[in-house]
């Protein structure tokens, strides 16, 4: 296969799959029967997309649902950077916290948002917990291998150039573990957006996944599909953005695909 | 040269007659991209000798073995082992990265067997003839390990084994020993120049280092800068089996700074 | 070796640390003892609700989960080891992967809801759907890095392609294969929770967390919410059990 | 106390660990050495027998278990932690480059000044000038990954010769290139030391290397690992490669190898 035709396949057979998707959708749909209410065919989600969008009322719960997820996974890079730092450095720390994080990473942390609902509320904050409590973890774990991982031979050209601990860190732990945090950040960002529209569901009277209930109570199946749809799209964004920092921030580091 | 001369299993192999070349290449061409690394090379591999293959980086040498061995195809030419194509002939190859290279899933012993399963040998025999090589080289392994379990050289011997069971006519040898350390690469030496002296099977080695090319080596192919040619087929006449104090054998220093010579003179033609 | 087999047991000693941490919350009165109970009636709770409702509920649990990894392995392995072979497949379907990937899987719960309607059925299918993505991906990537040494041995040795993949590709990708069961499976239990919460269920642990919640019964909310954890860390430790057994040559 | 004008002195220094399973390994046994300023000295020898120990105990990254390090007076070792004036200057090469991938050259060759707290402008200029020293002009904003392993250690030999150091610290470090390039790079290494006058140990398990670059040889052997001989080498400086060919550097090469082997044995 000449190099030409390779890129042009490259370009073209996403697009064939994508467009042979929605048509076996919609002639399945079509040929079988299926009720609007439980399957509607692609170009009706596509109005209702385009009608969810259009009407502004739709914004605000894109910009609460975006803060929550944001604001969540702002707090558990905070603590996800402090305490991988701390267990990686302090054997104290590390001996002394591990077991109590281990434990707490096995647990569905799903199980927990009833409880975050009762101490934090109904409003935003809840979700906010939420949110941050289950990108904390892969944050926090990234941090911790990847500020172990930091090469012996590397060290020792540290200490051999008498470099001091501060220096050190800058220079050689943090862009060392730059990578696998920024990993690990892709990954948390997906589920800080999952730990806000589950808190969603479960209480309060705004964002994306409220609006998703809204709509199943209401039966408007089309427009549930166009808000499943808007917050993949809201997912997509946040996940490139953060994997385009990654990119950004160490061009340096072979590109390793994250699996969730 | 007499004693080098493997004395069983060839018939053909008697001393006195002239030697037959094993492997003939007429006309090889190779081109990466934009560089042509082979332009109608030719060369002829002596029958049931070892050939160390030696070059400047990059020059082609590993390959050259891989297009004899089928890994990597060519762009024009012939291949002829005998006169017949790689598909007629058995033949063993060893890889530099013994780490990936053996399967770590299975123990010594499978490993060793695994390409008799791929002739479709049964089970008892490919048993049968297992033993019957760890026996004959007399190599001291627990064969039940797995790959993992093992030093460096333990499994750089058994995909040398691994290469040998199926009794090929010919061994390729790609940088065998640069993974290993500098005692382990000594002691492996010796363990492959016993196995070439018991087996007399044909062998072709890639070194990068010169000392290791020479010790082992019947001839020394020196190859030059891409388009790669024969910059010199060096005999190395050296008794076999060949021992420490070879390596301070007025031949042999002879030998080996001739061979440095056409090599340092090759470099800076580039 | 020694210190790496203890390790799936630190966190018994992290549960053991959280509960004298919380008594001492509790008998001091920190927090707000209707919200944090002392850990005697959690306990307590977790003791009597696990030789009756709760245990009742775990079991459901453990049923919904495994069965829909189950079928999130029978589904995802071989689509898996597909895709991961060829390499033009995996590029002709890497935009609707990345679509499917950055979906928050949670978001599709209404969907099914409608497709399966309330029931087993939906939960399960739920929970398999976002465990199959996971186990595919992994499986996927292990097949895709293959040590291109190995392929290249096995030909050499004259094996066939279809040799070469049963023989090779499939020992090759069993490590990450198993990474990916083992996150499938924490990826199913916690869709199972939540499904359990939402989708109009009558037991499971995630109904028994919920149904406390409402009725505002703490101890019981928290035996349930460690019956979770438990379950959690206990199907961990099985598969890494397993993994251990299958894959010994992993990471060596 | 070491002879004076001796740079680096090394007294009774012995090495022990400790295995897991509570064994005693003796990794170096008592080696008593001094490199006098601007000798070049090779410690040579198998591996197992404690050469690159030593050079990590002169460099301050491991200590030994006894004995005495001193770098022009000042002990390396006090009381189990490395002294900063006596290792200021040091600088040590490893048998890989270590470039930090997420600098380009001349910001890993100025790396070391910037440790020293030397501003951004006079520190690259110097790094700029240090590229030339070892032929790497135009290599300046390279990233490493896009260099030969050649080109690698060149910039890590500028990058060692940056603070100026009276004393470099050499692990094996052209082991991984290929000859041709060792070679090279050996005559490159000869003519800095020359005119920086900088004194120097090198580990390798090359006898050709160790005899074509050092003024005295500390032959070492294994297992227990001790001084096998002290070899003085007579050949004039500068030394070209032909110095390789000729029948007294043969000879000399293969009188230590009769030595070391013997010793093994």
């Amino acid at each position: 296969m000449s190099e030409r035709t390779d890129r042009l396949l490259r370009v073209l057979l996403p697009v064939v799959t994508v467009v042979a998707f929605f048509a076996v959708w919609t002639v399945y749909v079509d040929s079988a029967k299926v009720s609007a209410f439980i399957l509607p065919p692609p170009l009706e989600i596509g109005y209702a997309f385009v009608r969810l969008v259009g009407d502004g009322g739709v914004w605000k719960h894109v910009l609460v649902t975006v803060e929550e997820a944001v604001a969540g996974f702002a707090i558990a890079v905070a603590l996800g950077l402090v305490f991988g730092t701390l267990l990686a450095k302090l054997r104290l720390a590390e001996m002394a916290l591990k077991p109590f994080i281990v434990a707490l990473q096995l647990v569905p942390k799903i199980a927990l948002v009833p409880l975050f609902i009762l101490w934090f509320g109904f409003g935003i904050e809840s979700k906010v917990v939420i949110s941050a409590a289950l990108a904390f973890f892969p944050i926090f774990a990234n941090a911790l291998i990847g500020f172990k991982s930091v090469d012996r031979g590397d060290r020792d050209l540290f200490i051999s150039m008498q470099a001091k601990p501060l220096a050190t860190f800058w220079l050689l732990d943090l862009p060392s573990a730059l990578p696998v945090i920024l990993t690990g950040a892709e990954v948390g960002i997906v589920l800080a957006i999952i730990g806000a529209i589950v808190g969603e569901f479960m209480g309060g009277n705004v964002g994306l996944g409220y609006l998703a209930v809204a709509k199943l109570q209401d039966l408007k199946v089309a427009d549930l599909f166009a808000v499943i749809l808007l917050l993949t799209l809201i997912g997509l964004t946040l996940y490139s953005l953060v994997a385009g920092l990654r990119r950004w921030l160490t061009p340096w580091h072979q590109a390793v695909d994250t699996i969730i | 040269m007499n004693s080098a001369q493997p004395a069983v299993r060839l018939p053909s192999t008697d001393a006195a007659a002239p030697k037959r070349p094993h492997v003939t290449i007429r006309g090889l061409s190779k081109t990466f991209g934009k560089t042509v690394i082979y332009d109608n090379f030719d060369l002829d591999i002596p029958r049931g000798e070892l050939i160390s293959v030696f070059g400047p980086n990059g020059c082609g040498k590993s390959t050259l073995i891989n297009m004899i061995a089928g890994l990597i195809p060519v762009d024009a030419g012939k291949i002829l082992f005998d006169g017949m194509t790689l598909s007629e002939i058995k033949f063993g190859y060893v890889f530099q990265n013994y780490r990936e290279a053996l399967f770590p899933w299975m123990r010594a012993f499978d490993n060793i067997a695994y390409p008799l399963k791929m002739m479709k040998v049964p089970p008892a025999e490919r048993k049968a003839r297992t033993e019957r090589l760890v026996a004959h080289l007399g190599i001291k392994l627990d064969l039940n390990m797995y790959p993992y379990q093992m030093s460096g050289g333990q499994q750089q011997l058994v995909s040398i084994m691994r290469a040998l069971v199926v009794e090929p006519e010919i061994l390729f040898l790609d940088e065998p020993f640069s993974a290993l350390d500098y005692e382990m690469t000594l002691f492996m030496r010796e363990q492959l120049q016993k196995l070439f002296i018991e087996s007399g099977t044909t062998m072709v080695l890639v070194s990068h280092d010169l000392e290791e090319a020479v010790y082992l080596a019947d001839h020394v192919l020196l190859l030059s800068r891409h388009p790669a040619r024969v910059a010199d087929f060096t005999e190395v006449t050296a008794a076999r089996p060949r021992t420490d104090a070879t390596l301070s054998d007025i031949d042999f220093v002879r030998t080996k700074a001739h061979c440095l010579e056409v090599f340092q003179r090759e470099v800076r033609r580039a | 070796m020694n210190k790496k087999s203890l390790e799936p047991f630190l966190p018994i000693v992290g549960v053991i640390g959280l509960l004298a941490v919380w008594q001492v919350a509790s008998s001091a009165k920190w927090v707000d003892p209707v919200l944090l109970p002392s850990p005697y009636e959690a306990g307590k709770a977790f003791w009597i609700g696990m030789h009756g409702e709760l245990g009742f509920d775990f079991v459901k649990t453990i049923y919904r989960t495994a069965m829909s990894t189950v079928i999130a392995g029978i589904i995802g392995i071989p689509l898996g080891i597909v895709l991961g072979s060829s390499e033009k497949l995996y590029r002709s379907l890497e935009f609707v992967i990345d679509f499917f990937r950055s979906t928050p899987a949670s978001a599709m719960f209404p969907l099914f809801l409608v497709m399966f309607g309330v029931g087993d059925e939906t939960k399960i299918s739920v929970a398999a759907f976002g465990a199959i993505l996971v186990i595919l991906f992994n499986v996927a990537y292990g097949v895709m890095n293959a040590r291109k040494t190995r392929l290249l041995a096995a030909k050499v040795m004259g094996a066939s392609r279809m040799r070469v993949l049963f023989d090779v590709m499939l020992f090759e990708s069993l490590p990450q294969t198993f990474v990916g069961l083992r996150n499938g499976v924490s990826l199913a239990l916690v869709i199972i929770v939540v499904a359990e919460m939402f989708i109009g269920s009558q037991d499971g642990l995630g109904h028994s967390v919920f149904e406390a919640q409402q009725l505002f019964e703490m101890p019981r909310m928290y035996a349930a919410i460690f019956a979770a954890g438990a379950l959690g860390y206990g199907l961990n430790l099985l598969f890494l059990l397993i993994e251990r057994r299958f894959v010994h040559w992993s990471g060596k | 106390m070491p002879s004076p004008g001796s740079d680096i002195g090394l007294k009774a220094v012995a090495k022990t660990y400790m295995t897991r399973s509570g064994d005693a390994v003796h990794a170096v046994n008592r080696v008593d050495l001094d490199i006098a300023r601007g000798e070049f000295v090779s410690l040579l020898g198998p591996s197992g027998c404690g050469k690159t120990t030593i050079l990590r105990m002169i460099a301050g990254l491991e200590p030994p278990t006894s004995g005495e390090i001193v770098m022009r007076g000042e002990a390396v070792w006090q009381k189990g932690r490395r002294s900063a004036v006596a290792t200021r200057d040091m600088a040590m090469m490893f048998q890989e480059a270590r470039l930090l991938p997420w600098f380009n050259i001349e910001e890993n060759i100025a790396l070391p000044l910037r440790l020293r707290g030397e501003d951004e402008k006079s520190r690259l200029e110097k790094a700029r000038s240090l590229c030339s020293t070892v032929g790497l002009s135009g290599f300046e904003r390279a990233r490493p990954s896009n260099l030969s392993g050649g080109m690698r250690q060149r910039a890590a030999l500028a990058r060692a010769l940056g603070t100026e150091p009276q004393a470099l610290l050499l692990d094996e470090p052209f082991g991984a290139l290929d000859a041709m390039t060792r070679d090279q790079m050996n005559i490159e290494l000869q003519r800095v030391c020359l005119a920086r006058g900088v004194t120097v140990a090198l580990v390798t398990h090359s006898i050709a290397e160790a005899v074509f670059l050092s003024d005295r040889i500390v032959a070492l052997a294994p297992r227990p690992s001790r001084v096998v001989d002290i070899y003085t080498v007579p050949f004039e400086r500068p030394r070209p490669v032909e110095l390789q060919r000729s029948a007294a550097f043969q000879q000399l090469v293969g009188r230590i190898r009769d030595d070391i082997l013997r010793a093994a044995a």
